[in-house]
């Protein structure tokens, strides 16, 4: 078989999906916001793929947009966490629960 | 099997093996393992990315990603000086559920990829070069304003920044 | 549409709005001025009383009726209407006249009292009611009066309010009286249903001409439906008609046990001797009581509709209660309750006169009884107010030396209401056995002979005990004759008292029913001697009942200080002093019924449906709440784990439910 | 401002007048207020007098009329449209009335008299606008406008510790009945076809294309239990006697005597005529939860301690006689349901106004504690013992016209239910009056009530206003019912289109007997 | 290309410019100034746009990415009037930061600008970039307060969540285009008209769901709504307010594009979804709220009700609905930001967030005791407020659906029961206003000249809107007219 669109797509996916499991699982924050980077680079795959497939610059384009959106806000979240870290001494999300209920 | 094809099976694999590292490693708890494993599995992509004749942005890739953002990342876990993530308990319904629901998002990420809906150029002949790119950005109307957005967004980005990690207050 | 007025029907409405207006200036207009009030209440009903006596003397039989529209709404008609008939007119100077006489006496009874005023302001309202019953020309008007008279007697039983037994007496007497009023608005509302008035004439004709016409009673075929609808649920079956207007007589009659105090709604009249003494006089003597009788004498036509068995039941009704107020008043020793089972008694007489077809015997003993039953009470009054507010019977004695004029017309007071020729309650007393005999109805006719035989033997025994004998007691043996301003109403009530009875009452009332057999005026004293000439059996029996009670009084009671018929006749006195028990009965089932209905009621709303099922809602809400914020535990990690598991919903939804097969 | 819009502006500019009177100044701001209230009792006077039984089209008089929002794309057509009838012009003369008789008892309130006489005349203007309204948005819209007011006032200046679980009680209660209806009045917009709030015009729609029967199955239990709810409707009563209990003098008085008529006017208004078969299923299931009213309501009267409370259970059950009423279906039983409304409008003011000049003077209304206070306080006493006697159903009084009419009219629909109210209102309800009279009032006098005051003169006005206009109507009904009767007759031959009654009406018997006597009279 | 349609958002996003310069020239006590002459530009902008645009016309930009129509318009005067009473509110405000107050203002200005980008975008690009724009810069301003941890941690999970839920709508954008081949709205729309099989794409669908969880998670709906209350409470009270208003507008604004301009073929497939959204929505934040004592907190789950009840417009997705959540919009703005400018007095004065503080505000400030009542009252949907107007719109607009399918009855029930169980809170907040026991402090609370401007036209919009609806109903019908809707 071909590898086709659907191959690509199936790696994006689970990408995405590895991600968004370390999203869920991981405690410290700053390998949280890397499994973040990883959807955003599984989206990226996405993208990739289907403006080749699609025989379409745009989805090229809008990976260029998102790898800078992503790197100014990878900017900032990792200032908020280092902002974060010299109040608590922590990255630990679980010691983030001064806020709840 | 064509030459290509393998080095998608390759570079596919690396890019989930790494993922997979980047998110579980069995082996290191340490945050710095897991971004090297995201820098290698942005170089994977990247490969990937060459494969699917998307050249510049498989440079932009490694160059931003693997190379500024990384480097971003690495600076600040040195920075925060992290030790090992101590093990926590374990909380094994946390783990269940969870992998349930991304087990779900799979399953239907999959079944709607491979459900048929697919339609793609039998030869598809579009390469993505810095040319090709550059007249894309700087043609059409439609990524000129993005762009010009974006430049703000990198502004305030700066400024929050700077914001957020300034030591002393004024 | 308004009727051109006659000079009469102006009359009426002067008589009937004089106390109404006497009440409200007494209310707005007269600070302190207790004496103004007194002679404002007395001068209006003095003012009727002429008119009435102008009325009765210069009017003729035929009635006159005079209509304001009052109410009219769809089928609904209702006037404010006067009736001035000879029925209505004799009641007029019943009430008038015996009202003139216990407001004057009341100005020296009540003097010095500290609500004088007000005293003077409810017995205005009162008249005013009693007036308005009189001279209602509908059954809608008189219900309104009906209530009246209820309302304006509760404000004078309570009058001493501050004493708790005459504010519960007031009370209960209202109560008692609305029971009635129940079954008085229905029966109202069932009659105008059946034949779409309330207006007794047309109510008259109809049932006349029911009567005539072949289907004898056209309007109460209709009434199976509704009343059907009750009795069957959903079945729709017709109910006999006979069923149906016996059903509306029982009912409107309902409205006259109340107010008559009629078995089983009696037990509020000897209570309501809390009230002042003229007041008990007034009402409870000669007019509010009354009012009973004289409803059914107006809607007699009404009891009497072919096929009704209401009369029946009437007549049983009254009968017994005769009987069984008068031996509940063997035992008591209060001098007023022992006056009120006595008018308890006479008003089954006159109850039983009606359900023996004789409305016109009734309404005769009616207006001899108003006569001679307040100059009673009046005289009782007297009594009371000599020996400073004793009211015990056997703490008098000795009375007639120091209250001379009181007892003389006492006596003649007793004389009457026992019966005794040629007092007046002898003739009235008399036709209504005479009715019991006419109608075959023996087993009544014994009662009635009975009762007359216990009615002389309680009042001698209250005269011999009181007047007669030794005082026994030190506000007896200080007792003097009271101030003219109140004997002087006894000797003018006395005058009726013996002379009302060959006057023709009888005959004057009877024509208003023809369908009886009217007797005949024939001169007073033609008069004086018809009762022997009519029925010999009823005059003879009546007598002789007479002597026996007073033998049997004698024989117990001359120079006794104590009672000793107890000794005699055993666990009858005590059942007869406690009244048979009916007020512990009587609150035994309010308390098993209504109290435990309002009970339940309570609880129901309290914990059921404010608690259970509101606070219930209310604290299910709020644990829901709670709960659900639960999942806001702070923790990032649940957070990205529900809004992860948040898209999974909201994808496998949307691409797996609702998957795009159309 | 037209005579009619000017008698429920007023008091609304009047309130936006107090909220620009510095707090300090308490007596303009009282003078304000009862100026306001007294204005528009005096222009709601005038519309009584200037209003004649001549037959109009549609209906209504003093008919104003502008558009307000009118978006034809969304098919949203809202117009301000006023107009009286026999039935609301009783009730905004009642209110009119009450509103000024609740000015003047406010005296009781000493904090923040500033929001609360805004309040109060928000409350007015909102209460007399609802009733105004011939447009079913406007006629909801003020009477939220009205409701809010209330909640707040229990709230800010209510008595008892229960004020709190009262307030929300009533709230939410109070809410969730509004909401329900307002789910009816939307629905009877879209279904109705002819898109429009517009009475005049849904009446001649339906007229000309009646409901379906879905529609009206739907929509019509949505209005009778929203309205019910606001009715105080057993078994959705619990909110009242609670919340009155709770409430300053003056809200009680505006709420149980007016406000709380809002829902009994709109299934009048609207429920009964524009779904007739809708109704025709309920009526019957009405007629019953009218005892629940009446009986019910009344035998949980006579166990409470609490004088508020009392009133409160009592003017539930006076609701059961306008129910019953208006289930009936007759001219003579609606009409009759009509006049009980005004009255017990006028009634309940006067009762909750009395009980609240009592709290003042005594700082408790438990009846334990009471005994002989008629000596103390002869006039309040008697206005008292007015008020309940008027509550029993007493002749004189325009209630007893009213409950009289009631029964006179439903017994034909429904002999049992009519049986049991009478009860109830003969007899059930005297119960508890008159144990309210000899708990408070008669009885030994005690020792700390003896310096009570009476109410000073001023303190008189607003009950010798509500009595005499409950005297009056008591006495000379026929004010009210030949106003009421042609609007009502108009309400009932759409209702009872559809369903030609063949039952045998009163008036036919007579009829029959009039022609059996014409032919009695002929020869044979 | 016609550039010159961007003139608003230069001009905003030239003022931020402005604003961080002229920093440099401002010494430190009169950086207030700073933040009026940010107020007085954007109102300048604000009345520029009367001037500039009417909205009559649909014109577009930038490769049709770019669309000036009514709805846009609508939406940045909606944004500037927002970002107009956030930045009153701010400079009062300001002097809890220890540092940046310009930068707090250029950082409003920036989402200001984002959001009015996010209003015309008309492109998947633009609809990304704008609504990243926002959601960076609220990054920073959730955690300015950055020496109170509570800001700290509410800007990290802002920051966690909100990148989770870029990378939903990225991975949504990226099959969306991959299904239909184009990124522009318009295109998309006349693809799904004129190819069947495009709409039965799972694909498509796929990413149309995913594009929903971004946009739904800045709206705060069910189940995207965890994060609010923990951020609403978190950060700075102007930063919760612009939060509540203009970011969920944004959201607002960014779904109804896609359900009405780039999907309305598809849309309808959404209805039940959308509606057990709405539902949801409804009920989580209308429950949730009961036994919340903290007042920003509350106002968090209120904002997640709100969202509901707009979500309640887009499950009936015609004219009507549309105009509705616009009006409800309006409503929702000056109503919110009068409660959280009151709220930021009261606090700043208080130093605390329970509604205990609010203890005895009739006495010591009667203009806030107000304002605060009315936003409640207004919430509740009680007339004669702009709540009210808005809600009737929504319910109405559900119930003339009912018609159709029973199941909108049954979502009026549930809006019935949401509301009724917000009375119980916002009366709660009331009741802490009025009759609250205990409340020691007595003192008068000074309220600034501004803050009173801003509260006087939060009140008078929201009687405005309350009372004379015609004018401002006509707008939001005009403004959604470009949408292609039943």
């Amino acid at each position: 078989m071909n590898v086709g669109l659907e191959h690509y797509l199936t790696v994006s996916a689970m990408l995405f999906c590895l991600g968004l499991l370390g999203v869920i699982l991981r405690r410290n924050v700053l390998v949280i916001y890397m499994s973040l980077e990883l959807m955003l680079n599984a989206a990226n795959l996405a993208l990739v793929a289907f403006s080749r497939f699609n025989e379409n610059l745009t989805g090229q384009m809008m990976v260029f947009f998102i790898i800078t959106v992503a790197a100014a806000e990878v900017a900032v979240g990792l200032a908020l966490i280092v902002a974060l870290y010299r109040k608590r001494q922590s990255a630990h999300v679980e010691d983030l629960t001064s806020l709840k209920l | 099997m064509a030459f290509p094809d393998i080095l998608f099976y390759l570079f596919a694999f690396l890019t989930l093996l790494f993922g997979a590292l980047v998110v579980a490693n069995p082996f290191s708890r340490n945050p710095v393992t897991s971004a090297m494993f995201l820098v290698l599995t942005i170089c994977a992509m990247a490969g990937l990315f060459v494969l699917l004749n998307a050249f510049f942005l498989a440079a932009v890739q490694i160059l931003v990603y693997a190379g500024a953002v990384m480097v971003l990342f690495l600076f600040v876990i040195m920075l925060l000086d992290l030790k090992e993530e101590q093990r926590r308990k374990i909380n094994l319904f946390g783990i269940v559920t969870g992998m349930g629901s991304v087990l779900g998002l799979g399953f239907l990420l999959m079944r709607t990829i491979w459900g048929g809906d697919l339609e793609q150029a039998a030869n598809p002949s579009v390469i993505g070069d810095t040319k090709a790119l550059g007249l894309e950005l700087f043609t059409k109307g439609q990524f000129l304003l993005p762009f010009e957005i974006v430049s703000v967004l990198l502004l305030v980005a700066m400024v929050g920044v700077i914001l957020l990690s300034k030591k002393e207050l004024k | 549409m308004e009727p051109a007025i006659s000079p009469a029907g102006y009359a009426a409405l002067t008589i009937l709005l004089l106390p109404l207006a006497a009440a409200a200036f007494i209310a707005f207009c007269t600070q302190r001025e207790g004496e103004r009030s007194a002679n404002l209440s007395i001068g209006a009903i003095a003012l009727g009383f002429v008119l009435s006596l102008g009325l009765f003397a210069f009017t003729g039989d035929q009635a006159v009726e005079t209509n304001f529209n009052w109410l009219a709404v769809g089928d609904l008609h209702v006037s404010f209407g006067l009736l001035l008939d000879p029925l209505s007119k004799l009641m007029l100077l019943v009430v008038t006249g015996v009202g003139l006489m216990i407001h004057i006496y009341s100005r020296g009874y009540m003097s010095g009292d500290r609500s004088f005023r007000r005293y003077f302001g409810s017995l205005s309202l009162f008249t005013f009611s009693m007036l308005g019953i009189v001279l209602a020309n509908n059954l809608f008007m008189m219900f309104v009066f009906w209530e009246l008279v209820g309302v304006s007697s509760y404000l004078l039983i309570g009058f001493w309010f501050e004493k708790n037994s005459a504010a519960d007496a007031a009370k209960k007497a209202f109560l008692t009286n609305r029971v009635g009023d129940f079954g008085f608005i229905l029966g109202i509302i069932l009659t105008w249903a059946a034949f779409g008035s309330v207006n007794f004439a047309e109510l008259n004709s109809a049932v006349e001409l029911g009567g005539r016409l072949a289907d004898k009673s056209a309007g109460f075929s209709l009434l199976a439906e509704p009343l059907g609808k009750i009795a069957g649920g959903t079945q729709w079956w017709t109910v006999h008609p006979n069923v149906l207007v016996t059903l509306v007589g029982l009912l409107l009659f309902m409205g006259a046990m109340g107010k008559s105090a009629q078995f089983p709604l009696h037990v509020w009249l000897p209570d309501a001797m809390e009230g002042p003494t003229p007041v008990s006089a007034l009402i409870h003597a000669a007019t509010m009581v009354a009012a009973g009788v004289f409803m059914l004498c107006r809607i007699f036509f009404l009891l009497n509709i072919p096929g009704s068995h209401a009369l029946e039941f009437i007549a049983w009704i009254g009968g017994f209660t005769a009987l069984l107020a008068a031996v509940m008043a063997l035992q008591q020793n209060d001098i007023k309750r022992i006056l009120a089972y006595s008018t308890l008694s006479q008003l089954g007489y006159m109850v039983m006169a009606v359900g023996l077809h004789a409305p016109g015997p009734a309404m005769f003993h009616l207006t001899t009884h108003a006569a001679f039953k307040a100059l009673l009470f009046l005289g009782a009054g007297s009594v009371i107010y000599a020996c400073h507010h004793e009211q015990n019977i056997w703490k008098m004695g000795g009375l007639r030396v120091a209250m001379p004029r009181t007892w003389w017309t006492f006596r003649w007071g007793t004389l009457a209401l026992c019966g005794v020729w040629p007092f007046a309650g002898f003739f009235s007393k008399d036709a209504i056995l005479a009715a019991a005999l006419e109608h075959n109805n023996i087993p009544l006719f014994v009662l009635g002979v009975f009762v007359a035989g216990l009615t002389t033997f309680y009042m001698s025994r209250l005269v011999l005990v009181a007047f007669c004998g030794n005082a026994r007691s030190e506000e007896a043996s200080h007792a003097h004759e009271s101030p003219g301003v109140m004997t002087w109403p006894l000797v003018v009530l006395a005058v009726p008292t013996l002379l009302a009875g060959a006057v023709g009452i009888d005959a004057y009332i009877g024509k208003l029913f023809p369908g009886e057999h009217p007797p005949h005026n024939e001169g007073f004293l033609n008069n004086l001697f018809a009762p022997f000439n009519h029925n010999v059996f009823a005059a003879g029996f009546g007598l002789l009942a007479v002597v026996a009670g007073y033998q049997l009084a004698r024989a117990l009671y001359v120079n006794a200080d104590r009672d000793r018929l107890p000794e005699k006749i055993g666990v009858l006195a005590k059942l007869a002093r406690d009244r048979f028990y009916f007020d512990e009965l009587y609150e035994w089932f309010i308390s098993v019924t209504q109290e435990t209905l309002a009970r339940v009621a309570d609880w129901v709303d309290r914990w059921i449906i404010a608690g259970f099922l509101v606070r219930g809602t209310h604290g299910a809400t709020e644990l829901f709440g709670r709960a659900l914020r639960l999942v806001q535990t702070g923790s990032l990690q649940t957070y990205a784990f529900l809004f992860a598991a948040g898209v999974v919903l909201v994808l496998a939804w949307q691409l797996l439910l609702q998957s795009p097969a159309h | 401002m037209s005579l009619l819009s000017a008698i429920f502006l007023l008091p609304l500019l009047a309130a936006l007048l107090v909220l620009c009177i510095p707090r300090n100044y308490k007596f303009v701001i009282r003078l304000v207020a009862l100026g306001a209230t007294l204005a528009s009792m005096v222009l709601a006077l005038t519309l009584f007098a200037k209003f004649n039984a001549a037959p109009v089209e549609n209906g209504f008089k003093f008919v104003e009329k502008h558009a307000w929002v009118s978006v034809s794309t969304l098919k949203l057509d809202i117009g301000w449209h006023l107009g009286v009838d026999g039935i609301n012009l009783g009730l905004i003369v009642m209110g009119a009335i009450v509103a000024f008789a609740a000015a003047c008892v406010s005296r009781e309130i000493k904090r923040l008299e500033k929001e609360y006489y805004t309040l109060l005349l928000v409350m007015t203007g909102g209460i007399l606008g609802a009733f105004a309204s011939l447009n079913l948005f406007f006629f909801y819209f003020f009477h939220e406008l009205a409701l809010v007011p209330t909640f707040i006032m229990i709230g800010v200046w209510g008595h008892g510790e229960n004020r709190n679980y009262a307030t929300f009680k009533i709230t939410i209660y109070l809410s969730l009945g509004a909401l329900i209806a307002l789910a009816g009045l939307i629905a009877l917009y879209i279904q109705s076809g002819a898109n429009t709030f517009d009475i005049v015009e849904l009446t001649k729609a339906v007229k000309a294309r009646p409901l379906p029967l879905a529609a009206q199955s739907l929509i019509f239990p949505l209005l009778l239990f929203g309205f019910g709810i606001l009715v105080s409707l057993w078994p959705f009563h619990t909110w009242a006697p609670l919340g009155y209990g709770a409430a300053p003098t003056a809200t009680a008085m505006l709420h149980a005597g007016v406000l709380k008529k809002f829902g009994l006017y709109g299934l009048l208004r609207v429920g009964i005529p524009l779904m007739p078969d809708g109704a025709s299923a309920w009526l019957e299931i009405l007629a019953f939860l009218c005892l629940g009213n009446i009986v019910y309501c009344g035998l949980v009267a006579m166990r409470q301690k609490d004088l508020n409370l009392l009133i409160g259970n009592s003017s539930v059950a006076h609701m059961g006689f306008i129910f019953l009423g208006i289930a009936s279906l007759s001219l003579v039983g609606v009409t009759g349901a009509v006049v009980v409304m005004v009255a017990h409008g006028f009634l309940a003011a006067l009762t909750f106004g009395l009980s609240g000049a009592l709290r003042e003077k005594t700082g408790t209304l438990e009846m334990e504690k009471f005994g002989g206070l008629l000596r103390q306080i002869p006039f309040l006493g008697a206005a008292l013992v007015m008020a309940m006697l008027a509550g029993c159903g007493l002749p004189g009084f325009a209630n007893f016209v009213g409950e009289a009419m009631v029964l006179f009219g439903s017994w034909r629909a429904f002999p049992l239910v009519t049986t049991l109210a009478a009860w109830g209102a003969l007899i059930i309800g005297a119960v508890y009056m008159l144990r309210a009279v000899r708990n408070i009032l008669h009885g030994p006098e005690k020792s700390e009530w003896a310096a009570l005051k009476d109410a000073s003169a001023w303190a008189k006005v607003p009950f010798v206003l509500l009595l005499a206009a409950l005297l009056l109507l008591g006495v000379w009904p026929r004010l009210l019912t030949d106003k009421i009767q042609p609007s009502v007759a108009a309400i009932l031959t759409m209702a009872n289109a559809k369903t030609a009654d063949k039952a045998p009406r009163p008036g036919d018997v007579k009829k029959a007997v009039d022609e059996a006597k014409q032919r009695a009279v002929q020869p044979r | 290309m016609n550039a010159s349609l961007i003139v608003l958002e230069l001009a905003v996003v030239v003022l931020g410019l402005v604003v961080l310069v002229q920093d440099w020239f401002t010494p430190a006590k009169d950086r207030r100034t700073l933040g009026y002459g940010a107020v007085l530009g954007v109102a300048v902008v604000l009345l520029y746009s009367f001037f500039a645009f009417d909205g009559t016309e649909t014109l577009y930009a930038f490769g049709n990415a770019y669309v000036l129509d009514g709805l846009a318009l609508w939406f940045k005067r909606f944004f500037l009037l927002a970002a107009l009473l956030v930045l009153i509110m701010a400079t009062e405000f300001s002097d809890s930061f220890e540092s940046g107050q310009s930068e707090f203002f250029a950082l409003t200005l920036f989402a200001l600008a984002g959001m009015m980008f996010a209003a015309s975008a008309n492109d998947f690009m633009l609809l990304f970039v704008s609504l990243e724009l926002i959601t960076v810069t609220f990054y920073v301003l959730v955690s300015f307060l950055r020496r109170r941890v509570e800001s700290l941690e509410a800007g990290v999970k802002y920051l966690i969540l909100g990148a989770l839920s870029s990378g939903f709508l990225v991975y949504g954008i990226a099959l969306i285009f991959g299904s239909a081949g184009t990124m522009n709205f318009n295109e998309l729309a006349d693809k799904l008209a004129n190819n069947a099989g495009l709409a039965h794409k799972q694909l498509l669908m796929a990413g149309v769901l995913l594009v929903l969880v971004g946009l739904g998670f800045k709206m705060a709906a069910v189940p995207f709504q965890i994060w609010a209350p923990d951020v609403y409470q978190g950060s700075p009270t102007p930063t919760t307010a612009f939060l509540s208003v203009g970011s969920k507008a944004a959201g607002v604004v960014l779904l109804m594009r896609l359900l009405g301009t780039a999907i309305p073929d598809l849309a309808f497939n959404l209805e039940k979804l959308l509606m057990a959204m709405a539902a949801g929505t409804i009920l989580y934040g209308s429950l949730c709220a009961i036994p919340q004592r903290n007042l920003k907190r509350l106002l968090g789950y209120s904002s997640i009700a709100s969202a509901g009840y707009l979500l309640l417009g887009f499950a009936v997705m015609n004219r009507a609905g549309s105009s509705a959540i616009l009006y409800y919009l309006a409503g929702y703005l000056f109503t919110v930001l009068a409660a959280f400018t009151v709220i930021a007095v009261v606090v700043k004065e208080a130093g605390a967030e329970d509604i205990s503080a609010l203890g005895g505000l009739a006495q010591r400030s009667p203009l806030l005791a107000t304002t605060l009542t009315l936003a409640m009252v207004s919430l509740a949907g009680i007339p004669p407020l702009a709540g009210f107007f808005g809600k009737f719109l929504l319910l109405k607009a559900v119930i003339a659906e009912g018609v159709r399918w029973h199941a909108y009855y049954w979502l009026f029930a549930v809006a019935v029961v949401g509301v009724l169980i917000s009375l119980y809170y916002y009366f709660n907040v009331v009741k802490a206003i009025y009759w609250s026991k205990g409340a020691t402090d007595m003192t008068p609370i000074p309220v600034s000249v501004p803050t009173r401007l801003a509260l006087a036209v939060c009140i008078a919009g929201m009687l405005w809107l309350g009372i004379n609806p015609d004018g401002a109903l006509e707008l939001a019908v005009e403004a959604v007219k470009s949408l292609k809707l039943a």
